[in-house]
């Protein structure tokens, strides 16, 4: 039988959401008996529910989501449940539970939970103690990727300091996942703070902005000197691979949407054929901590530089 | 502009006859109809009745925020505060219901914040003679940031039903949104078109001057088109705060683009006394028309936009150019 | 040889109105022709044509037996046929100067605007047309009359064969009139052919050598000055005869309706005393600038008041808005009416609605469109405004009948005092005697009437009291026993 | 008009004097003052030539945006495309670079196809007669779609470092994106104040009939605005690119809003023949001292958004009751 399969990503203003894309009509592709129809949402729930609702109209077979946000999504999982279709969710969830038959699900928390830690474990590295001067770019406040990277590296860094008094935090600022306006912003931290160790960062293009930043200001040290700025932020685009692998950018917390979206396609594909024993309802997609020291690695190429494949 | 010197009557001034000559004088409905005709040609689930409900309740928001500014642009003022007003409002319904206030109180809670936001403006661009551009930026800005600061920035979910079937309900067939969003329509298009009030709105937006020695109560009249943009980006916050069962400050981000657009598409001008809530829901439903055709027709989400804007500008260019054949 | 400029079988329509049918003229080098007729019989229609405004729908032009068709202003700005349009065409937020070289600028080393030589030249042209402010004025701060000089500074900036002047003189006082005559008479020496459009007829008179009657939008008859009398000119326009200019009133003057005490305006006028009474025509006169039209606009509520008291019948009346002034009763006539008086792209209906708003609708609120098309027919049928009906929107009509809009709205609330500033600006001769009759009406009816005016004769014609204002203070007030042009001439003067 | 009494003085004349008088009708001076003073008074690192210097490279993009804006609002149109070509003329200049083409001839393409961008948009204003806001946002859809199509939604990356000084290079102790930035400015606060195509462009703004009647190209002016404000767009998306080094086309969403605030808080009007350079500097400046304060300040980014309407809202304020004291 040949089934129609809708997809509605969150927005394809970042790479990320490309990769996913890119995932499930690969995985799309390898089952001649599967059809898409993509959609993205830009950014806006509103249209998300609107572009879903259209699709349920349109009788697809299965609704593969990536929500923009894990309670507004619920209405139209609902409507879609009503009508029996299944519903699979990729990187965020829907909130309701079994309305959605997997939830393939980035953990965004322990991913900026990570980021404070890899920044502790550097500053330990350079000072013998976790001290030093250290800057939060986060991510575009109301996005749940961007809240939770910031819940997660926030609370960890509360609890690092609470040990090692000398760590603080210099700034705290939106950068909204804009390259630019992560330049920007660090432009102007650079020019008020003569020490600046670390800058965490909610995602790759914020870091763009903040090496870029570095670089004019004149204050671009290589890692392992004492002047170095420790870059750490999430995502594994290809522009950060680059900046990883040339040496601008200590590392990034990969999580690959290529192999995830692939899942969520092989879970649609055993629903429809009927064996629904192997679907797990909920799982957590591996990520990974990528450095120069592992980047070209054995073990990365089988995690999956997606960034690197993306862009193919 | 050589228009000056051959004027069709265009739709301004107020008490029009009929609604077959109003809809004569809107050309855009010409675009309308291309586009309408070219989606059930081509795609056969368009004329379905259950996809024309979903395009009426998917235009149900920008619909009602457009109402709104289609007042506001017809005084030849602008409010670009609507969309993070329909955020603001959508977390204040919210958290009032969170706080287990009684849903009609919760309506009134989100209606009544954006009337006083809308207030707001009214305020500065009457008494303290502001441009209604920067006043309405400033609001953008602030109630977006209000919204983040009330919520902590956390998405209020789980209200109660009776709240949700406001956005997300159905009566009979139809959704209960469309069907509050046909209703103001109607209202506004009565206010404006019919009514002493809706001849003052004209009368300012075509000259504010000549208004004002006429006698015409200019700063009520425009404090009032403010008020009503606020209280119907209130009403929008609470139709999408029930449509998805939640209420996020980062909701309706860009959607005062999209209204100012339709009202434009519908044939008013940003210089002011020109425009009419039915040109403003042709407006609404070419884009909405345009969403539900990108959907349908499976077009990859690169060409979405590229295809939105295209689309638009075809529209429109059929409309001048009916306009320029009309003329001669 | 042939004539400076031909026109030859002119023909022009606008959706429901044929403007201009089969119209020649033409125009010698030193020569004045004048060009009169009744509001909206074709005069400013043929002078846009012959500007490129827009193209006609018959017939040609020829300038200087050269073929000469215009599609757009430039062309004929580059022919050196420069018109004066009727309505004033000037940039509000630039300088006097830059509006006086509007597509003509001074243009110095990569296009930067030469500034020096700019203000240079405007300064003479402004003492040539005797208007005394700054070039680097802004035009928005200038009163209409002075908006009008300079338009014709404008003119006299370029280079012309050919001057077109519609009606440059409807806001003008006699002093700034004597000044535009000796410019025009100059030009007249120098060769350059002119066309004078007036519905003054005692200046057609004075300054034409030859007059051309439109009647319909048809060319009735040319003949030179000499062989048109006054009542001929008349009869040719109107086609009827009118017998007197100024027709008699019987009013009887009653109690005091407007009273004005120490009135004052900041930076316009202070210390402005007097009192109209029911019945009573009084005239405003004085300069251009005197501050006339502040007082009306200051006693109206449209402008701030910085001291002072008006009494409305006998009651103070705190009037802060004009909303207010006509609840008081008062009806304000401006003088701009493109800007101040009408909203010019909506219909004629609407635009006579718009004080009554109220009276024409169901409870206060929902518009009855029968009762406003009730109005507008009237107003239009009392007042012959000349459409084709009354939803042709007012930016379509000929100024003329633009003005007979903005009275008939002030009617329209059945006010007792009138406040009319130039009211008769830009209307034709029968018309005039109508808002002159239409005037006494209302004095005889009971109202006080306030009339501002620049055109002295009718003031003298139609007042029983004249105020003469000079500087922004009343310099003196005349009884109609010592009306004189002479005295009113030496208070606005000389005070 | 109460105005009519006091007539300020005109800008005129070359020299300081001039541009004292004609900064002391800006009167949003003196909320640029009040911000610029609160900050040195309470922020260290404020004075510092290295902030100061920061806050002009942060202001350079908005800036070179916003001085082709201004020559477009100044005619009374809009163009809201300039964003979306930021981002298109960025990686158009990306794909050349890319594709081996010389770093002058990559700046040429992207300054080329932001001017051509603005071309279009002129073509429907002046030949079609279409909106200049529908136009533009259409092409702001456009433009942004077709940045997604011909990059496949991917960034591109590592440009020589000959295209990355123009926007994130040092000429000494100044960045050269700034350094362009005040260039850019100065030869548009030249051209707009001094110029015959200056007064034209005000002229046709102030009244477009006039302007027509006075034998004024109006087409040609308004074309050439549009074309000025897309060329100077592709400025920005050059820059951009060099400074991050990269090329997305995501990038510069929602710039035209900011841009046009600047403009506006600059004193021009939506409705033309109002507004000049050093205005729009003023209200550039504004925006990015804002940022600046806020960033300084630490400012929590819940309260980012609130504070940036706050204070935007404030300086208008002060300046529109300047405005008034000054009127009596
Ligand atoms: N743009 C237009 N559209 C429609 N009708 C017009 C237009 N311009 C002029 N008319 C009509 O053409 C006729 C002639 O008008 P025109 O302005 O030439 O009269 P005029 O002789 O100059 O009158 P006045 O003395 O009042 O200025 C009038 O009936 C007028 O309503
Ligand atoms: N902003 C200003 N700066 C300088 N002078 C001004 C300004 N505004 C108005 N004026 C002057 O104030 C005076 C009063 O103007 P007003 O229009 O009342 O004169 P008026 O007597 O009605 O003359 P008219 O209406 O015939 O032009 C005029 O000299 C006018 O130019
Ligand atoms: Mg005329
Ligand atoms: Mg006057």
């Amino acid at each position: 039988a040949d089934y129609v399969v809708g997809l509605s990503v969150a927005t394809l203003a970042n790479p990320f959401f490309q990769g996913m894309t890119k995932g499930v009509k690969e995985g799309i592709g390898a089952h001649p008996n599967l059809t898409l129809i993509n959609t993205s949402a830009n950014g806006d729930a509103n249209t998300q529910t609107n572009q879903v609702t259209d699709l349920i109209n349109q009788h697809v077979a299965a609704l593969i989501l990536n929500p923009i946000n894990a309670n507004s999504i619920v209405p139209v999982v609902k409507e879609a449940n009503k009508k029996g279709i299944p519903v699979f969710t990729l990187d965020r969830g829907a909130a309701c539970g079994d309305c959605q038959v997997n939830f393939l699900e980035t953990d965004n928390v322990e991913l900026g939970k990570e980021g404070a830690d890899f920044i502790a474990a550097q500053l330990k590295q350079r000072y013998g103690s976790i001290k030093g001067n250290v800057v939060d770019l986060e991510g575009l406040l109301g996005t749940t990727a961007g809240d939770e990277r910031e819940q997660g590296f926030a609370t960890e860094f509360a609890a690092l300091q609470k040990d090692n008094p000398d760590l603080k935090l210099i700034a705290r600022q939106a950068a909204d996942f804009d390259a630019d306006k992560g330049f920007n912003i660090t432009t102007q931290l650079l020019a008020a703070h003569s020490d600046m160790d670390a800058i965490f960062n909610g995602n790759d293009d914020n870091a763009v902005g903040a090496i870029r930043a570095i670089r004019q200001a004149n204050r671009f040290a290589p890692i392992g000197s004492p002047k170095h700025i420790i870059i750490i932020s999430i995502d594994g685009t290809e522009q950060a691979l680059s900046a990883i692998r040339n040496g601008q950018m200590d590392g990034t917390l990969s999580q690959n949407p290529l192999t995830m979206a692939k899942q969520s396609v092989a879970y649609v594909e055993a629903y429809l054929s009927g064996d629904k024993s192997k679907i797990p309802a909920h799982q957590f997609w591996p990520h990974m901590l990528l450095t120069k020291a592992n980047i070209d690695s054995p073990a990365a190429k089988a995690y999956g530089l997606w960034g690197d494949e993306v862009s193919q | 502009m050589a228009s000056a010197q051959t004027s069709t009557p265009q739709r301004r001034g107020f008490g029009l006859a009929s609604i077959t000559r109003a809809l004569n004088e809107l050309t855009i409905v010409v675009g309308f109809l291309a586009i309408s005709i070219y989606l059930a040609l081509t795609t056969p689930a368009f004329l379905t009745s259950a996809n024309i409900l979903s395009i009426l309740l998917a235009s149900s928001l920008i619909g009602i925020v457009a109402v709104g500014e289609t007042f506001v642009i017809v005084t030849g003022g602008i409010d670009l505060s609507v969309g993070s007003v329909v955020a603001f409002t959508g977390v204040m319904a919210g958290l009032a219901l969170n706080a287990h206030v009684p849903v009609p109180m919760a309506i009134i809670v989100g209606i009544g914040i954006g009337a006083l936001s809308g207030g707001f403006i009214a305020f500065a661009v009457t008494f303290l003679n502001m441009s209604p551009f920067i006043v309405s930026l400033a609001v953008l800005a602030m109630a977006r940031g209000l919204a983040f600061i009330v919520t902590n920035g956390n998405t209020l979910f789980s209200f109660p039903d009776a709240f949700d079937n406001i956005g997300g309900g159905n009566l009979g067939p139809f959704p209960v949104a469309a069907l509050i969003t046909l209703g103001v329509f109607l209202v506004a298009g009565l206010v404006l078109a019919r009514t002493v009030f809706g001849a003052e709105v004209y009368a300012v937006g075509g000259n504010r001057e000549a208004a004002r020695l006429a006698g015409i109560p200019v700063g009520r009249t425009l404090a009032i088109v403010y008020i009503i943009s606020g209280a119907l980006a209130g009403l929008g916050g609470v139709i999408l705060a029930g449509r998805l069962d939640s209420a996020q400050p980062i909701a309706a981000v860009g959607l005062e683009l999209n209204a100012i657009a339709a009202v434009v598409i519908g044939g008013a001008s940003l210089f002011g006394g020109k425009g009419s809530i039915l040109g403003t829901l042709l407006g609404v439903l070419i884009i909405g028309l345009i969403n539900n055709g990108l959907t349908l027709k499976n077009v990859q989400p690169f060409w979405v936009q590229f295809i939105q804007g295209a689309v638009i500008f075809g529209a429109v260019l059929i409309d001048s150019l009916n306009q320029k054949r009309r003329k001669s | 040889m042939a004539n400076l400029l031909e026109m030859q079988a002119i023909s022009k329509g606008f959706p429901g109105v044929k403007a201009l049918s089969d119209v020649s003229i033409s125009l010698d080098k030193g020569e004045v022709l004048g060009i009169v007729g009744e509001n909206g019989a074709g005069k400013s229609t043929l002078m846009k044509i012959l500007a490129g405004v827009f193209p006609p729908d018959a017939g040609k032009m020829q300038l200087e037996g050269a073929p000469f068709a215009p599609h757009r202003p430039r062309d004929a700005l580059d022919a050196g046929i420069i018109v004066i349009h009727q309505e004033l065409s000037l940039v509000p937020d630039r300088s006097v100067a830059e509006n006086i070289f509007l597509g003509n600028l001074p243009r110095g080393a990569l296009g930067a605007v030469r500034r020096a030589q700019l203000n240079r030249q405007a300064k003479t042209l402004l003492e040539r047309v005797g208007l005394a402010v700054s070039p680097q004025a802004r035009v928005r701060h200038l009163g209409i009359a002075q908006q009008q000089l300079v338009e014709i500074a404008r003119a006299l900036s370029r280079s012309a064969r050919v001057i077109v002047m519609d009606e440059p003189t409807a806001t003008l006082t006699t002093a700034e009139q004597r000044i535009l005559f000796a410019t025009i008479e100059a030009l007249r020496d120098a060769g350059v052919g002119l066309v004078f459009i007036s519905h003054h007829l005692e200046e057609v008179f004075e300054i034409c050598n030859r007059v051309t009657v439109l009647r319909d939008g048809m060319a009735v008859e040319t003949r030179s000055v000499g062989d048109w009398t006054e009542a001929s000119l008349i009869q040719a326009m109107v086609n009827r005869p009118i017998d007197a200019l100024f027709p008699e009133r019987h009013a009887v003057v009653g109690d005091i309706l407007l009273e004005v005490e120490g009135l004052a305006a900041p930076g316009a006028f202070s210390d402005v005393s007097f009192a109209v009474r029911a019945g009573e025509v009084v005239g405003l006169g004085g300069l251009i600038g005197a501050g006339r039209t502040e007082v009306l606009k200051t006693i109206y509520g449209a402008l701030a008041s910085s001291g002072g008291r008006v009494r409305v019948g006998t009651r103070d009346a705190r009037i802060r808005s004009p909303r207010d002034a006509i609840a008081a009763g008062l009806a304000f006539v401006p003088e701009d009416r493109k800007g101040e008086g009408l909203v010019m792209p909506f219909p004629i209906r609407s635009n006579l609605a718009l004080s009554t708003l109220g009276k024409l609708s169901w409870f206060r609120s929902i518009l009855a469109p029968k009762r406003i098309d009730r109005l507008a027919d009237k107003t239009v049928a009392e007042l012959r405004i000349r459409t084709p009906n009354t939803r042709q929107v007012v930016q379509s009509l000929s100024g003329g009948n633009q003005q007979k809009v903005v009275l008939g709205r002030a009617l329209t609330t059945h006010p007792r005092v009138f406040l009319l500033d130039e009211p008769t600006r830009g209307i034709d001769v029968g018309a005039k005697v109508e808002v002159y009759r239409l005037i006494n009406a209302l004095a005889e009816q009971g109202s006080a009437i306030l009339v501002v005016s620049s055109d002295m004769i009718e003031l003298l014609g139609i007042c029983d009291r004249i105020l003469v204002m000079r500087a922004g203070r009343l310099a003196g007030a005349l009884p109609r026993s010592e009306f004189s042009q002479e005295r009113v001439m030496q208070l606005a003067a000389l005070g």
